[in-house]
């Protein structure tokens, strides 16, 4: 085997040869650097792979031709090769991003590098407790010397406060294996583990000693300021050193001497790991500075490791589970946070807000983005795995406040690392140029990015059974953004191509029932509408490949069989749509707060679904349901889950502002396919709930109140828009709220009336969109007051939206006059008559909003500065015109849409004999209700109806005048008039008046709250650190005192 | 004021942490298996009549290993924060003649006695570290007695890095003439005569080594802080 | 018997040495008064049968330590009043 | 026991000076008293009662190599807590200088001993 001591012998050599050759040339001995640091990455390659293809089971290793415990064990197993080696390259990569520093400040600091990266190893490998000591010390104080690397002097202050704060720790060290010796006879920690030891107080404190040298080590909160402000301060390469290698080595050894300790200090380090965890996300919330945050945010993740290496075994969880849960949130961490880190010194901007300039260095800001994302934990990213084992262990076995901590402090976490992956994004037109890249400062993180997908893949592929279509939306992205360089059209017509076959040859074969309906509409609707997408005139960079990644992802989430799969893939959907939401103009808060309640979302999903029995794979999890159902617990959780994708109120505050800053014809992808992703989960929830909500009224009662105030409250909220595509936003939010409205029924009708809008809301709601988007592309506004008169201008899309308009209304003859039909009769059937009169009077509400849309837009006068605007291009025409033959196509034989639903819902909840189709005809015949419909019938009846007085009044007109737009007497209106007198422009004022109360933002402001609030408190925690080194060395002491007084330990 | 409050308490919560360690506390009467076993082992595997030699050379010699690194460690940050820019003469105050004159006899002799405590060290009490700073004193007695007096740094680098390469390369010997679990294992060379300058197999040498890193280290360390630092 | 009362006064001397060090306002007095500690501590190790020890504290814990802080203690002459030198 | 009390309490004596001097250099100095009161707990910990020092030399036994060994073994100190105190003194010392070098880069940078002084990091 490969000996360990050889990784200790290259350093130690290393080390001491570079004074003596540097005295020839400084490259010389960065080439020793070099040498050692690569020779020694390279030996624990070689044994990881030793360890894989020859058996062999003899890992320890012992100095000085003695046995154990007489001479100093080395171990040299799966976990230290694969750790050295990371460790290894970590320290290499460091080199790399640091030589020009160490070139510059002497021959010393190189041999310090490698001496730090001597006591890792060595930290990493050791068998023995005070052989531990040592290296630690070799760490600490090459890690103290390169602090001084940056000769400022707030680096100094910081390195001498994390002195006394180190000095304190190995002195707690130091004492408690003296102590401990004293108990035990031995050194060894293999010997020492088989020692029956009788637990008397002295021992305990000798070993609390011991463990919580480590734990202030590894920097727990709040006993922390120090390491703050190494990392705000340091050289960011020496900080990207302390955040990986530093911690990693600690951590390890952390790990090591836990069989020692009792198991009544499991518990206790496992909550100060959580409450690290959880509040240092939560201070980090207020933190301005770059490297600041990156070192809450790094604490923070050390806190959750010592909970998962200390808190899992209560769950009687395996070892090897641990280990892998442990592994994915270290190695994540360790190469995300050195990562960012190292970018954080090439940008060389202090404060997060000045981060936009990485949007001029697309490659740096995809770097970054990989490494933000991965640290939030969203898949494919090892983290990702992890916290879905965390997850599953601690809702099976009942630990709520660990999994509570753990998912708030993840969204803290995410809260304040997207915010900065918004600033970098964000579109700041003033930026000045960066001058050129280090380049070779770049090779380090692009190095690190590569080994993080490397990482993922062999975590994901090596350890779960995912059905093997779950990479697509990943090898979607990548093929595409290969194909980026490519002509946009090129581009999108591929992907269309790409999306068709897949979606004809791969998913179809697989749907059936509600699957197909789904099918269509997630795949289908978002297939045509990436035609509106082509009509941009650039390259429109990343676009593509998000949009792939979504449609991939949709369309997996309806062929995903197994739990795993199920959430990979809606966060795999909630991710593409985050970033592509992040295209727009000024979308940055509307894309965090989007994020945010979608991660919210996907931990209450993600918990909802830990509860449930495991799916099989093979089968599809939607027809999967079916067969399971799940526990009250789990139907909220998913519920809620599930309704904040659809916007559902209270939780819909993201909405609005994501529909409007998104860019257009995305918006209209959002509103149209992406909400029905949501509606799709509450199906499910709904079908696998039905024992708890046959016993549970309440909830069912409470779901239909919530789809009606959502559609009623959605329409009123709509009434009083000037921004067009908030107008439309809310729109859709009242749609969605029938559809909820519709499925709380739990009748057949019902989720038939639900899924027929769901089907329909689709086509009349991207045509509008479309429509839209054409004339915001032509007009440069959203603000409807701004604009008038298109009629002229843009025929096409006028018709557009007068045929969405009419079909939303739900008057006849268009698809949505059915849809309102289906829920009125279902709502009366079952006697919801409070619930329809509501739902009727939103439909009113919705005739005032639509109005607005048209005739502001389209109708009056037009205005000056729009005199030379044109028809929306072809591209987006497109969809447009599949959308109305699609419509009409329904609206005339609606039966081929509702029957195969009514069959897809029968299979759940059965056909009453009352309801039957035939040919264009549906009757019910309920004890009720009576009446029928049809589509056919009702389309040739209003045709006529419209059709002869229309030409009854073109016979009488037939010599009219034509009317100039600009004849102010026809137009009744004047020109020039400033927009806040325009009836344009506050439109129902009156309305206003009467109703205005009901829609005060009252959601709005409790989540305005809740943010100012936790901003609040973070204010109060981070005031803790005062800035004085004797302060945070009272509060290492007060610290230890207090765990070991909460601890009780006696 | 309330801090003090709080370091009165935590001084009072410290005490009262450390106190079941005291009143758990006994003398023994005999020594533990394993300090039995270091003991026996050092006369007999090793030729060895100083046990505590035995253990920090041979037994825990990794440690040993790490602890003389920890001082190169220490001395390159010194070094490293303290850098001159130039050799700044005429800073220190000339010493007196007698101490001139004094040092330049003495020196020597010193050194003398330095290597024969880290030579002696498997024999006697002391060793390669007290043999080091013995070593290192005689330096800071000619630095101190003399105004003029460069230490050529070419000698202190060469001294640390051939003593140091020395000792890893010692350690490896026992590797590859003994096998995988042989490092720093200092049987290789023959266990000699009990109670000879020449026994115990390396060790003599290693504390050799040990003593020539550390006098050099020491005294590089001494160089450093006495120069003026760099100024900024 | 004639050890235990010299190793209570060693501990005596050299806990009052320790208290000096921290409450006396020069710092050289501090300086001196911890090398003392270590002088007495190096004694003690002698007593109780640790000589390699004893060496080693009396030539690096007395001896290089104090030498150290004293050199430290030069470069830093002529600071502005600190509040406890 | 006396001499790990007194261990002991220049241990606390160490932490006092650390959490109430404000010039770097006391601070220092306390670091290096509690080093100094770890080492003798070290080495009260290997005492054993009347017993001499880990040398096996004439005073010990006349025997020579394993002989002496066996002879030896119930006539020493424990050897261990020696060994490991040779390099808890090196490595304080080691730590104690580097904080000096800081200190007086610190002094150099910031002009002030105070440790007040270098508090403009925070929160």
């Amino acid at each position: 085997m490969v000996n360990p001591l050889y990784l200790i012998a290259v350093f130690l050599i290393g080390a001491f040869l570079v004074p003596f050759v540097d005295r020839a040339d400084r490259r010389l001995s960065l080439g020793v650097m070099y040498f050692s640091l690569l020779y020694t990455a390279s030996l624990s390659l070689m044994r990881l792979w030793q360890l894989f293809f020859t058996n062999g089971n003899e890992t320890q290793v012992f100095t000085a031709g003695f046995q154990p415990p007489l001479s100093i064990a080395l171990s040299f197993g799966f976990k230290e090769a694969l750790l050295t080696f990371l460790v290894n390259l970590t320290g290499f990569l460091s080199g790399v991003y640091l030589a020009k520093k160490l070139g510059k400040s002497g021959v010393q600091s190189i041999s310090i590098l490698l001496l730090l990266m001597l006591g890792a190893n060595g930290l990493i490998l050791t068998r023995d407790i005070f052989n531990g000591f040592v290296f630690l010390e070799i760490l600490s104080i090459a890690t103290y010397a390169l602090i001084g690397l940056k000769s400022k002097k707030n680096a100094l202050a910081a390195g001498f406060k994390y002195m006394m704060a180190g000095g304190l720790a190995s002195a707690l060290l130091l004492i408690g294996i003296a102590f401990a010796y004293r108990y035990s006879g031995t050194l060894n920690l293999d010997t020492w583990g088989r020692l029956l030891i009788p637990m008397t107080l002295g021992y305990k404190i000798a070993l609390f000693m011991i463990i919580m040298a480590f734990v202030i080590e590894l920097k727990p909160f709040p006993a922390n300021g120090w390491a703050l402000d190494v990392y705000q301060s340091a050289h960011s390469g020496v900080s990207s050193l302390i955040a990986s290698v530093h911690t990693g080595a600690v951590l390890y050894f952390f790990y090591k001497l836990l069989p020692l300790m009792p198991y009544e200090f499991l518990p206790l380090l496992a909550g100060t790991g959580l409450v690290s965890f959880l509040l240092s996300n939560l201070t980090a919330l207020r933190q301005k500075n770059a490297a600041r945050l990156l070192g809450y945010s790094s604490t923070a993740q050390t806190g959750l490791l010592m909970f998962v290496l200390t808190g899992l075994y209560r769950y009687n969880v395996h070892p090897s589970l641990v280990l892998f849960i442990a592994g994915g949130l270290f190695f994540t961490n360790f190469i995300a946070k050195s990562g960012l880190f190292w970018l954080a010194g090439i940008i060389k901007e202090k404060t997060t807000e000045k981060w936009s300039i990485l949007r001029k260095q697309p490659l740096l800001l995809v770097l970054f983005g990989v490494f933000i994302l991965a640290l939030t934990g969203l898949p494919p990213f090892p983290a990702f795995f992890a916290k879905w084992e965390i997850i599953q262990i601690l809702a099976q076995q009942g630990g709520w406040v660990a999994l509570t901590a753990i998912l708030l402090g993840s969204l803290l976490e995410a809260a304040y690392l997207l915010r900065w992956f918004g600033l970098a994004v964000r579109q700041n037109s003033d930026e000045p140029e960066t001058a050129s890249l280090p380049y070779l400062k770049l090779i380090p993180p692009l190095i690190g990015t590569i080994l993080l997908f490397a990482l993922s893949l062999f975590m994901g592929s090596q350890l779960y059974v995912l059905s093997e279509f779950m990479y697509f939306p990943l090898l979607a992205l990548l093929v595409f953004s290969i194909l980026d360089c490519c002509p946009l059209k090129l581009k999108g017509l591929l992907l269309v191509a790409a999306i068709g076959l897949w979606g004809w040859f791969s998913v179809w074969p697989r749907l059936m029932g509600i699957g197909q309906l789904f099918g269509l509409v997630l795949i289908g609707g978002a297939l045509v509408q990436v035609f509106g997408f082509l009509h941009h005139k650039g390259r429109e960079a990343g676009l593509i490949p998000l949009l792939a990644m979504l449609i991939f992802s949709l369309g997996n989430l309806l062929t995903a069989s197994t739990k795993l799969d199920f959430f990979l893939t809606w966060e795999f959907m909630t991710l593409s749509s985050y970033l592509l939401i992040m295209r727009g103009k000024s979308s940055h808060k509307a894309a965090l707060s989007y994020i945010l309640f979608s991660l919210g979302g996907a931990y209450l999903i993600l918990t909802g679904l830990s509860l449930m029995p495991p799916f099989s794979p093979g089968m599809a999890f939607y027809l999967q349901s079916g067969f399971h159902s799940i526990g009250l617990v789990s139907t909220i959780l998913l519920g809620i889950g599930f309704l904040i994708k659809t916007g559902a109120l209270g939780v819909h505050v993201w909405l609005p502002d994501a529909y409007a800053e998104a860019e257009n014809e995305f918006t209209s992808v959002l509103s149209s396919v992406l909400s029905k992703a949501g509606v799709f989960g509450l199906l499910l929830v709904l079908v696998m709930a039905k024992d708890v909500l046959a016993a549970n009224n309440l909830l069912l009662d409470a779901l239909s109140w919530l789809g009606v105030f959502t559609a009623f409250f959605g329409a009123l909220m709509a009434v009083f828009q000037e921004d067009v595509k908030k107008l439309l936003a809310y729109s859709s939010m009242s749609q969605l709220g029938y559809i909820i409205l519709g499925f709380a029924l739990m009748s057949h009708l019902g989720w038939v009336s639900g899924l027929y809008l769901t089907f329909t809301h689709l086509f009349f709601k991207a045509l509008i969109f479309m429509a839209i988007a054409g004339v915001i592309l032509r007009t440069g506004t959203r603000n409807m007051y701004e604009m008038g008169g298109l009629i002229k201008k843009m025929p096409i899309s006028y018709i557009s939206v007068l045929m969405g308009i009419i079909a939303v209304s739900g008057v006849p003859p268009l698809s949505g006059f059915g849809s309102k039909w289906f829920i009125y009769t279902s709502l009366i059937e079952q006697g919801h008559y409070f619930q329809a009169g509501l739902a009727f009077f939103a439909s009113a509400i919705a005739f005032l909003y639509l109005y607005r849309l048209i005739h502001t837009v389209f109708l009056g006068q037009p205005k000056p500065s729009q005199q030379n605007v044109k028809e929306a291009p072809f591209w987006l025409i497109i969809p447009q015109a599949i959308f109305i033959m699609v419509i009409m196509g329904i609206s005339l034989f609606p039966n081929y849409i509702t029957k195969p639903i009514s069959s897809a819902v029968s299979i759940f909840i059965e056909k009453p004999d009352w309801l039957s189709w035939t040919g264009y005809n549906i009757t019910l015949n309920s004890p009720v209700l009576h009446g029928n419909w049809n589509g056919n019938l009702v389309m040739l009846v209003t045709m006529g109806v419209f059709g002869f007085p229309l030409l009854w009044l073109l016979l009488i007109n037939a010599r009219t005048q034509k009317v100039k737009q600009f004849n102010i007497v026809f137009a009744a209106e004047r020109p020039y008039k400033p927009w806040t007198t325009h009836f344009a422009h506050n439109m129902f004022a009156h309305y206003n008046k009467a109703l205005g109360w009901l829609i005060t933002p009252r959601i709005t402001a409790f989540w305005n709250g809740v943010t100012e609030w936790s901003h609040s408190l973070a204010a109060a925690f981070s005031h803790i650190y005062t800035g004085n080194g004797q302060t945070y060395l009272l509060h290492i002491f007060m610290y230890i005192l207090v765990i070991f007084i909460v601890g009780g330990i006696r | 004021m309330i801090k003090y409050i709080l370091i009165f308490l935590v001084l009072i919560g410290m005490a009262w942490l450390f106190f079941p360690l005291v009143v758990e506390f006994f003398t023994p009467d005999i020594t533990n298996n394993l300090a039995a076993n270091y003991v026996f082992g050092s006369a007999a595997d090793l030729n060895m009549p100083n046990a505590v030699t035995a253990v920090v050379v041979t037994y825990r010699g990794l440690d040993t290993l790490g602890e003389v690194t920890v001082l190169f460690l220490a001395t390159a940050g010194v070094g490293f924060f303290l850098k001159r820019k130039k050799h700044m003469e005429g800073i220190r105050r000339p010493g007196s003649e007698i101490l001139k004159t004094g040092s330049e006899i003495l020196a020597p002799l010193i050194i003398i006695f330095g290597i024969y405590i880290f030579t002696h060290g498997h024999l006697t009490p002391g060793g390669g570290f007290p043999g080091g700073v013995v070593m290192a004193s005689a330096f800071l007695l000619l630095l101190m007695a003399n105004e003029n007096f460069g230490f050529s740094h070419g000698i202190i680098n060469l001294t640390e890095t051939i003593s140091g390469i020395g000792y890893v390369l010692i350690g490896i010997t026992g590797l590859v003439l003994l096998g995988l679990n042989h490092f720093l294992d200092p049987r290789w060379l023959g266990l000699g005569q009990w109670g000879r300058l020449f026994s115990a197999g390396a060790v003599p040498l290693i504390y050799s080594f040990i003593g020539l890193k550390v006098g050099a280290e020491m005294s590089g360390l001494l160089d450093s802080l006495q120069s003026d630092g760099g100024e900024q | 018997m004639a050890e235990n009362i010299l190793i209570i006064v060693l501990s005596t001397i050299s806990l009052i040495a320790a208290v000096f060090a921290v409450v006396t306002k020069k710092t050289i007095n501090a300086i001196i008064s911890s090398g003392v500690v270590s002088l007495m501590a190096s004694i003690t190790f002698l007593l109780v049968a640790a000589p390699d020890v004893a060496m080693t504290e009396a030539a690096i814990g007395s001896g290089l330590t104090t030498v150290v802080f004293l050199y430290a203690l030069k470069h830093v002459r002529g600071q502005r009043s600190s509040r406890d030198d | 026991m006396i001499i790990l009390i007194t261990g002991l309490l220049l241990i606390i004596i160490g932490f006092w000076a650390m959490l109430t001097r404000k010039n770097l250099i006391r601070i220092i100095i306390g670091f290096a008293v509690m080093d100094t009161g770890i080492n003798i707990v070290l080495v009260a910990i290997g005492y054993v009662k009347g017993k001499t020092a880990p040398i096996i030399d004439k005073a010990v036994t006349m025997a020579q190599g394993a002989e002496a060994g066996i002879q030896a073994v119930d006539k020493v100190v424990d050897p261990v807590p020696s060994a490991l105190v040779l390099t808890a003194i090196v490595i304080g010392l080691a730590v104690t200088a580097l904080m000096l070098a800081y200190a007086i880069r610190m002094y150099k940078t910031g002009n002030s001993l105070d440790i007040d002084d270098f508090e403009e990091q925070k929160w």
